[in-house]
């Protein structure tokens, strides 16, 4: 099957969503713009689609093309409601049934993210991040979320955060988010161009869970800025069928945006 | 008898004359840029601004901004952080008073109901108590949980972009508000709105629901106030426009400084602003 | 001038409410909702009127008729918002501005009102009230506000409420409330079919501050259960002009719900 | 591929097959009578419950309320105190966790907040305090103001009316919901929502900006089903019919159990309550 990375992680995260969930997606984010589509149009016929504060659901379109920019507003013509009405954190305690997705500058391998900056003095950033927008309350209440990188680089997967703008695993262990007193469910994968990567059950420390088509060990273990769990065997990320590849290209990234296009 | 009730429709320059330098400025979503472009002309300078953004980063290159509470500053088209703010920050000349959405909101909310702080639990075990120390860690009085306090935040004015309003200040967003807009109309000492219409106080009676803001302190006529961002069920943003921005931005050299004279410092009035723009160009964004 | 003591309670209230003030009042209380209409009417182009969650401006009006049952919703009629969208209380900080009225099963000398019920155990009180409704918070944050009594009865005017819902001036003192950290001003008088009472300077106790027509300080004392302050000379409660009758007959009150009929 | 979404709509007999006995339950303004007959002919006990006024005192005439959350229970027709309220308070039977429409509704936000209080300001200085222990006198950890720290109010369900939705929970209230229904929602576990009419899902997103909850749970479609309550849009409230339960109510005698039995335990259905009440007296209280 013949597909981009960026179409393989998509697929990948669209079969992760399930029916009735709450899925939420930031702005310029497209392959989990294109995974949520993908997901309500094959399987999630009562999910609810969060974009930029409106809620829709419109598995009855034939098509939903992803917007040219992130930032458009006209996804209000979908609108059953607004998903904040001035109040967008009023109702966190039902965000367990709410997925969404988050980036990094840096990410480390407990699934703490830091979209903050880089260097050792806040006030004077050797790289100044975008800012952590709503990830910290997100990440604290959703019950999973992603961690969906642009590049798998040694530079944002790196041993250490030097601020952590989302709690993933915290300083590591199963009751690491427990003892924070934080509900939500945590980081569930880390999704790169060239593998998908789990945590490990009781210390909660990332390992390659399975190898897009052509990708080696070696040039994952080389692009990671720490030491990644290798299990004995690793299997190849579940190709595409002809049917999501089918739906995926014709009814939601239609103009190629995940094609490079 | 008095018969006539006061109208609250104000001048640019009857809005400028309310700003001082040092004062707490909070922007709405999308940026009321008829204020911003007046602020930047008018030199206002070490405010404290609640901006995100592109406007943000405007704000900071016309040399306005002392301290920013800050949430968000991405920058669009292949640049991931606002290049002003960028290079303000590691400069370290701009103050950030770093949070997140969900502390923003709730320190705004402390200050719209008077109290001195709220609880928020987003942001426990992040870096952000330790980079901003006005959050403070607490355990809560009934269960013992790590959360954090927030205190309030309370701008001075609040600066928002809508639809419509009435001449009596009842403001109704289009498909409603931005995100951000009411929590800063609740937390600010006043409010004002430049809006694309003003319409009949019967229109606004005939859907009540669709008030948004009940009584603004100033309501400015401004079609196309919100360019080169969009105006929801007016234009969309214009994309080509935001694109030059960020491209003379990145470099922060002469050509930003160009850019800044022909569509900041010289327009004198929103007016000729948008002849500055063009009318074709303008009528070229049409919402649908 | 010939009128019912409630027509004068009103005329008198509606002569304290100045232009531009955000008026609230609660149900079944003709006394005041006749008051603000009026002033409305006479000298508030700008008031805010707030019935039932609905804002407005009702300036332009010929009549503001009122409802022959408070708890009527069809006063939506005239909104141009609604005061609360679900959320009543988060723009408390700007009530500086508002203005209400309250009653009371108790109202003690310094003002402290109990909406709670008699008796001493709340677990079986001897007579049980309606409940604070939003009293505790409206006292709390309001600019000023007014007790007005149906009723000026030594079992309503006591020495010491038994229970406590809305705090006037507390222990007295006129730093009372500052010390409980409580913004708002707290009453400004008590208005009753017999008199009105405001609050000395310093020891912030109820004094008699007028008498409407025909009453005598000795009926004012005999009904009232705690030693009232009597200035060496009390004024009588200025009478309606003739426009204010007029207007409150004819544009507010035309169906005599103040005169009794 | 699935391709159905799912419907929403129960019946009145699949709503009581989700109560039980010593729940804590919210009703909505106006009061869902419908839901509270139901409730009442199905003998449900114990209940913990926020509601106010007559509703409320229906609920305890009924036998089923064991606690009340209550900030109102006034009467009306110059009763000042709802009368079997003022009865079961009086006699002991009822606990009865005293408090105020702020401090409900902080609690409320605090559970939809997912957080374990939030302080209030409301209340500092009354009896609250004392007769209420769940409510805690605080300094604040920012500025040492003393506050109250009300703890979140968790019901388990949420009973509302309004004028419509549609078949998937998107409720459209008419001209705003009652004061208190999204803070109910909101903290809710789940919630129901009886309705005067179920439209199209494209009549809701002809104007998603009056859907006022996002979502319900559950639907039941009962036109007049706040009876003798208002709807706003639909009919005003039955005076007379309030008048006659004041009255009877006020003896807490006879005359009330067999208004009792007439209107709420003989009646197996909405549809048998409004023969009983009649149409002629339904079409009368329109609503203008």
């Amino acid at each position: 099957m013949n597909c981009t990375p960026q179409e393989l992680m998509a697929i990948f995260l669209s079969r992760e969503l399930k029916d009735g969930e709450q899925l939420q997606v930031g702005v310029a984010l497209p392959v989990p713009e294109a995974a949520v589509r993908l997901a309500h149009i094959m399987h999630g016929p009562n999910m609810e689609l969060i974009f930029l504060g409106t809620r829709m659901n419109v598995h009855q379109l034939e098509s939903l093309p992803l917007p040219a920019f992130g930032w458009d507003r006209r996804v209000v013509r979908w609108a059953e409601s607004y998903s904040d009405r001035g109040h967008r954190f009023d109702q966190v305690k039902d965000w367990n049934k709410r997925v969404f997705f988050i980036g990094g500058i840096q990410v480390d391998p407990m699934g703490n993210t830091n979209l903050i900056g880089i260097g050792e003095n806040h006030k004077r950033l050797k790289f100044r991040g975008p800012g952590s927008v709503g990830t910290p309350t997100l990440s604290t209440h959703v019950g999973r979320y992603y961690i969906v990188l642009n590049q798998h680089s040694a530079r944002t997967l790196v041993e250490k955060c030097d601020f952590i703008s989302s709690v993933g695993w915290s300083s590591g262990g199963a009751d690491a988010r427990k003892k924070l007193g934080i509900p939500g469910g945590g980081p569930k994968y880390c999704v790169t161009p060239l593998c998908v990567m789990d945590f490990t059950e009781e210390e909660k420390t990332m390992r390659l869970k399975s190898l897009h088509p052509g990708v080696t060990c070696e040039e994952v273990e080389l692009n990671t800025g720490f030491s990644l769990v290798i299990p004995n065997s690793v299997p190849t990320t579940t190709p595409p069928t002809e049917e999501e590849l089918d739906v995926l290209r014709t009814r939601v990234d239609k103009t190629g945006i995940l094609r490079g296009t | 008898m008095e018969t006539e009730r006061s109208k609250k429709i104000l001048s640019e320059k009857e809005v400028i004359a309310k700003i001082s330098d040092g004062m707490t400025l909070a922007f709405g979503e999308p940026a009321p840029m008829g204020f911003i472009r007046q602020i930047i002309r008018n030199k206002i300078r070490d405010l404290t601004v609640i901006a995100s953004g592109m406007s943000l980063d405007m704000l900071i290159a016309g040399g306005c901004v002392k301290k920013v509470i800050s949430y968000y500053a991405g920058g669009g088209f292949g640049v991931a952080v606002a290049p002003s703010f960028r290079r303000a920050c590691e400069s370290g000349e701009l103050d950030v008073w770093e949070c997140e959405e969900g502390i923003l909101t709730t320190g705004l909310e402390a200050a719209g109901k008077a109290l001195p702080y709220l609880p928020w639990r987003g942001g426990v075990g992040t870096s952000l108590p330790k980079i901003n120390k006005d959050l403070k860690l607490i355990k809560d009085p009934i269960e013992g949980q790590v959360l954090l306090a927030v205190p309030a935040i309370k701008p001075d004015m609040a600066f928002l972009h809508a639809a419509e309003s009435d001449a009596y200040g009842n403001v109704q967003h289009y498909e409603g508000p931005g995100w951000l807009d009411l929590f800063l109309y609740r937390a600010a000492k006043a409010t004002i709105v430049q809006v694309e219409k003003i319409v009949s106080n019967e229109d606004v009676r005939a859907n009540p629901w669709a008030t948004t803001i009940a009584g603004a302190d100033g309501i400015v006529r401004m079609p196309y106030g919100a360019h080169p961002f969009y105006s929801r069920g007016y234009y969309v943003q214009d994309t080509s426009f935001l694109r030059s921005y960020i491209d003379v931005a990145k470099d922060q050299g002469e050509q930003l400084e160009d850019f800044l004279t022909r569509y900041f410092f010289s327009p004198i009035s929103h007016e000729e602003y948008l002849e500055e723009v063009g009318i074709k160009r303008l009528l070229s964004l049409y919402e649908y």
